[in-house]
């Protein structure tokens, strides 16, 4: 064990796939050379592994997700990185279209293996387009997976599995957690399912799931509240598809439920979750699905104050846990 | 240019040709199991065929990938696909290569002769073919990779994104725009202010050129001296091909509408089969009778392959659920 | 009033609001000259308006857009024709960056007044691309409205309602709907809410909301059963931002509800309708809230067997209507 | 060449320099904000000032428009934004023209100085502009547009399918690529194959060229061009404009991690604002003291600038959600 921020653990996992795996490439725009990204998740990539495994694509990112596409079709595990999760946008047609039909379009014969990168999350004063949760738009496209991981362990782990899998992953990295939190975790090999939520935390009372910066809050937030309240935090972890057992089975224990994003409300991931609850377990509730989320504002706005009004924060976190419990 | 300026052997023009006249004879099949009902869609390279086919044999295709576009039927018959495998295609059956019976008719694929399969959405095969090839420069294959799409096409951002990234990378392929004048009802004029779309390459530091697609020897060389640049380290080449589109844009279009009936009938005097016919006569490659008798071992063999075709089971309702994700 | 298809009411809706307003334009892939797009609904306006005003774009649908949005910030109400929903992806970037967030960002100096239409939906072996609902993409951007007329009344009163507007509308029309149905619909001016679900048949027993073919068989599926259960027919209309108000009324006056679309199940619209419903009218409702959708597969495959598979029909409808009102 | 080469009176010459100087000077203001806390991000145009004056000169800043990118600030000062304005949009003021705080700093539009805001997403701003190019076209109006991005980001398809529609179009307007050498940290070598991005116009069928953006005169001459070319229906040009990024790509970045000291001492001793200095100087256009006396005037002017910014109030937090859809 050892302790590693998030970002580093990012890096860890990177470095150790493309060692035990030759075929692994990662790329995307400012990836390669000495700057190895602008937040440096790839840094020291390209010194280790070369310019032909680690490289700077021009700044298209239609074609990095095509470039990937392609050399997935060949049997690499190839790895882009879009430098922004507002910059995921130009690509959507090669995810769409070409990514995540591959593997049904040709029932089987040729497969799409490969990962998709990028920073999200607002907080950071990024203004407008460096500041969106882009997820929600990918996150109802049979083929692909959505994955974020919300702690250290899970950033080694699931982006491990992201690289190994033969599925196209869309890996989500909370920009404001790639050096806000660090976490004792194992030096050698371990992965994370790419399609299982995460129960980080059981309790009786309310079950709050999340993911992101938002999950922290709840944490913080169940562990203020604990002489209280019996609160059950749940990583939703797998953005899409949802892993429907385990998010029944946790509503289904407490019969009340707290869904964050970050995100703005209306047509979020959480709605996604929350449609499944209404569907199978309705009669196990005890309270309205509260869903706590960003304003449906276009975007989140650059000025200080702006950007704090947009924000879910823990103060909102706390109170709605609260409010639900005492429902 | 005379057939034989193309420096094949005479065999093989006359195997060049039978490519160019199956092709035209199975695409005049699929549009007859279209009017009939039994498909409900075709799409067609009539016009195209002998481009196509001296593009194609440029290539080899036991190493070399395919990504082609939805009227590249006579080329991917030269890649190693049969009549059989386009007719299943077209009636969406279960053994289809290019998708089992899931994509629409013409949307080629074949894992076993290396052509990839495309969207409908038009162009994104470029960026797939650039990460193709990146594979074979890193993985130093010696293999190329070719791609098509149509000239209406070329104005999707992605034709650009990726003959960027091949001009950057020097990669091994050979980029092609199948010029006939016409997306759907839209001329060349209206698509783009250029009268050579080849003079691009310029602009990405990659090869370009311009062939008439109806001269099957000056667009059999031109390939030829793409696919060796290619191989040999050269990077990569555009190449425009001009042919023609005698049909309507599908059989959901009728070109009569937005076409003069002078321009149609130019076009059909000028039907790169029926020169190319001319030429081997000319050339003295194949007599009358030879050209007869082609075309009737063709015309069985093309019955046969429908019939089969017809008999191949339909894809069962519960694949409907199946390849979406790895299965453990 | 006269008989109209749903593809003649459009027609009419632009002929009529191009007489009314100078500024309206129209463009897209074949949509000028004498073909007047690939379904025909701008047959006539080339010869009618001239082609400066009707006029074939390039095949570049990201271009379409920006096109669009650059109009409509010199005060042009551009229309713009996206030939099938499926090829709406290349232009997502400039919708979601530019179109959507042009009045947001400039705090209303600047706006972008646009139509974007597009044909969707399936059931006309289009097979993967020619088969899509793809407005679930946009469906959560802020600044943006989606609607779609399920009915021919609708498509010319909402198309009207669409170009008179300041705010970016992404138009969806059911291109089975085009030819299938026909009304009878006033011959002068008239417009409908962009922002309203309609209630087209009043019940008590269940509400069935939907848009599509798919409110064509709730219609009559309500129709059929109408000796045994009183059903109310909610057409949603607006996909983007939800009617909240309509659509909660029509829950509580029932206590049942079935959402209806053809897309995909995870991820679709009406999980935005399910959380809104979840989060405000919980113990209003009797019966769990039940979707009814597509299968979660990539896309619509084309051969018959498959297509039908994968399509929610008739049947399916009338069964799930009588499962609730009889749960 | 020389200033004077420009065919512009001297006074428009001191009023250009003074516009170079201004922007320069602001800029540096913009750090020291940045650097104590009260901003949070710049973006500067350091290295392109005389080529951005030089090109926005050549426009009528009262009917043209103009879709800028970042590093703009000289030519949108030159198109009437004034330094308050420019640091109201830093401090992310409720009066600041460019988005009233929403948008980051540098992000530059004004209604009332017909700029229209473009997003930090790259190159989305090229087909917007062909839209506002079009309704100049079509609405008569003698208007015409000009549009600016960074070398790097004409590897977007948007690049690409905007110049394809002007071509088509004719539009009345004027693509420039600002080329500084880097994408953030990547290198023109790897962002695209060609040592002249302007040769791209002859794939469009727009007029094309590559000027020295240190060089007054002979940008501002070939803008004139352009703008002469647009104005007169002859079409769109794309100029492709060399000049230096003499700072890290933003306030996030640090350029001595991947370019050399000598690469960036060069750069400095080339500084165009030094250059254009030291021809004002030879050819008489102005003294030592004269530009001394500039300085100090700039100085004064920022520092008052600065202050009224400051005091301009942050927007209400209740801004938040207005302006999302059109009010009744
Ligand atoms: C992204 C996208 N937009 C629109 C379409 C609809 N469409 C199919 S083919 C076609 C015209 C293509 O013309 P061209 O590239 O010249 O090829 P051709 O059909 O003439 O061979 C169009 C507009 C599509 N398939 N994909
Ligand atoms: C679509 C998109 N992708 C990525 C980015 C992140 N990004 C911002 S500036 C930049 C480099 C731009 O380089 P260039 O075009 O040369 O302009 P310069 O900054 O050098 O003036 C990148 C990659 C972005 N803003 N938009
Ligand atoms: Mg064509
Ligand atoms: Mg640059």
């Amino acid at each position: 064990m050892s302790e590693k921020s998030y970002l580093e653990a990012l890096n860890l996992a990177i470095t150790e796939e493309m060692r035990h795996d030759e075929g692994v490439m990662i790329f995307g725009e400012d990836v390669g050379g000495v700057k190895g990204g602008v937040f440096g998740v790839t840094k020291g990539l390209a010194e280790e592994f070369g310019d032909k495994r680690v490289f700077n694509s021009p700044l298209g990112e239609s074609e990095i997700a095509g470039l990937a596409v392609g050399l997935g079709v060949m049997g690499h595990h190839a790895i882009a990185e879009f430098q922004f999760a507002d910059y995921i946008l130009p690509a959507v047609n090669q995810i769409m279209s070409e990514a995540t039909k591959m593997r049904y379009k040709s029932a089987g014969d040729w497969i799409s293996p490969i990962v998709m990168r990028t920073p999200y999350g607002g907080g950071v004063r990024g203004g407008f387009y460096h500041s969106q949760s882009t997820e929600k738009i990918f996150a109802g496209q049979p083929g692909l997976r959505i994955v974020t991981p919300s702690t250290v362990y899970d950033a080694k782990g699931l982006l491990k599995s992201a690289i190994r899998s033969e599925d196209p992953v869309l890996f989500y990295e909370h920009k404001k957690l790639y050096r806000s939190i660090k976490d004792d975790i194992p030096d050698d090999d371990y992965t994370v399912p790419l399609d299982k939520a995460n129960i980080l935390k059981q309790g009786d009372d309310v079950t709050v799931i999340a993911y992101g910066v938002m999950l922290q809050f709840a944490l913080k937030a169940a562990e203020e509240l604990k002489d209280e309240f019996s609160v059950e935090v749940v990583d939703l972890r797998s953005l899409y598809p949802i892993d429907k057992e385990t998010v029944l089975e946790a509503v289904r224990k407490t019969g009340k439920v707290l869904l964050i994003t970050e995100d703005t409300k209306e047509g979020s991931v959480m709605n996604n979750v929350s449609a499944i609850i209404a569907e199978e377990v309705l009669f196990d509730l005890d309270a309205p699905i509260k869903i706590l989320a960003g304003p449906d504002s276009p975007s989140m706005p650059y000025a200080k104050d702006l950007e704090d009004a947009f924000l879910v924060n823990q103060a909102d976190v706390t109170k709605s846990i609260r409010e639900l419990a005492e429902f | 240019m005379k057939l034989k300026d193309s420096q094949l052997t005479k065999d093989e023009l006359i195997q060049a040709y039978r490519m160019v006249k199956e092709a035209r004879m199975l695409d005049e099949r699929l549009w007859q199991l279209n009017r009939i009902g039994k498909s409900t869609f075709n799409i067609s390279g009539q016009g195209a065929e002998v481009g196509q086919v001296a593009m194609a044999l440029a290539f080899e295709h036991d190493k070399d990938y395919f990504l082609p576009y939805y009227r590249d039927m006579a080329a991917v018959m030269v890649w190693g696909m049969s009549a059989k495998d386009i007719l299943m295609g077209s009636l969406g059956k279960a053994d289809d290569p290019s998708s089992h019976g899931r994509q629409m008719p013409n949307h080629y694929g074949d894992r076993a002769h290396n052509i990839v399969p495309f969207s409908s959405t038009v162009t994104t095969q470029y960026p797939v073919a650039t990460g193709v090839a990146l594979a074979m420069q890193i993985d130093g294959s010696k293999a190329i990779a070719l791609t098509a799409t149509g000239e209406g096409s070329t104005a999707e951002g992605d034709f650009h994104e990726a003959l960027n990234f091949a001009g950057v990378q020097k990669l091994p392929m050979v980029f092609v725009i199948e010029n006939n004048g016409y997306a759907i009802s839209t001329p060349n004029a209206e698509e783009f202010g250029v009268k050579d779309l080849s003079v691009r390459a310029t602009g990405y530091g990659i090869f370009g050129k311009q062939v008439n697609g109806r001269d099957f020897a000056e667009t059999y060389l031109a390939f030829k001296e793409a696919a060796d640049n290619a191989r040999n380290g050269n990077g990569s080449t555009l190449i425009e091909m001009l042919v023609d589109r005698l049909t309507a844009h599908s059989s959901d279009d009728d070109q009569r509408v937005y076409r003069t009936p002078d321009d149609i009938a130019e076009m059909k005097e000028n039907d790169c089969v029926m020169l190319m016919e001319k030429q081997l006569l000319s050339e003295k490659v194949l007599s009358e009778a030879e050209l007869a008798s082609i075309k009737k071992e063709l015309e069985a063999k093309i019955n046969q392959a429908t019939e089969e075709a017809e008999e191949m089971p339909n894809p069962a309702s519960d694949q409907l659920m199946t390849h979406i994700y790895e299965e453990e």
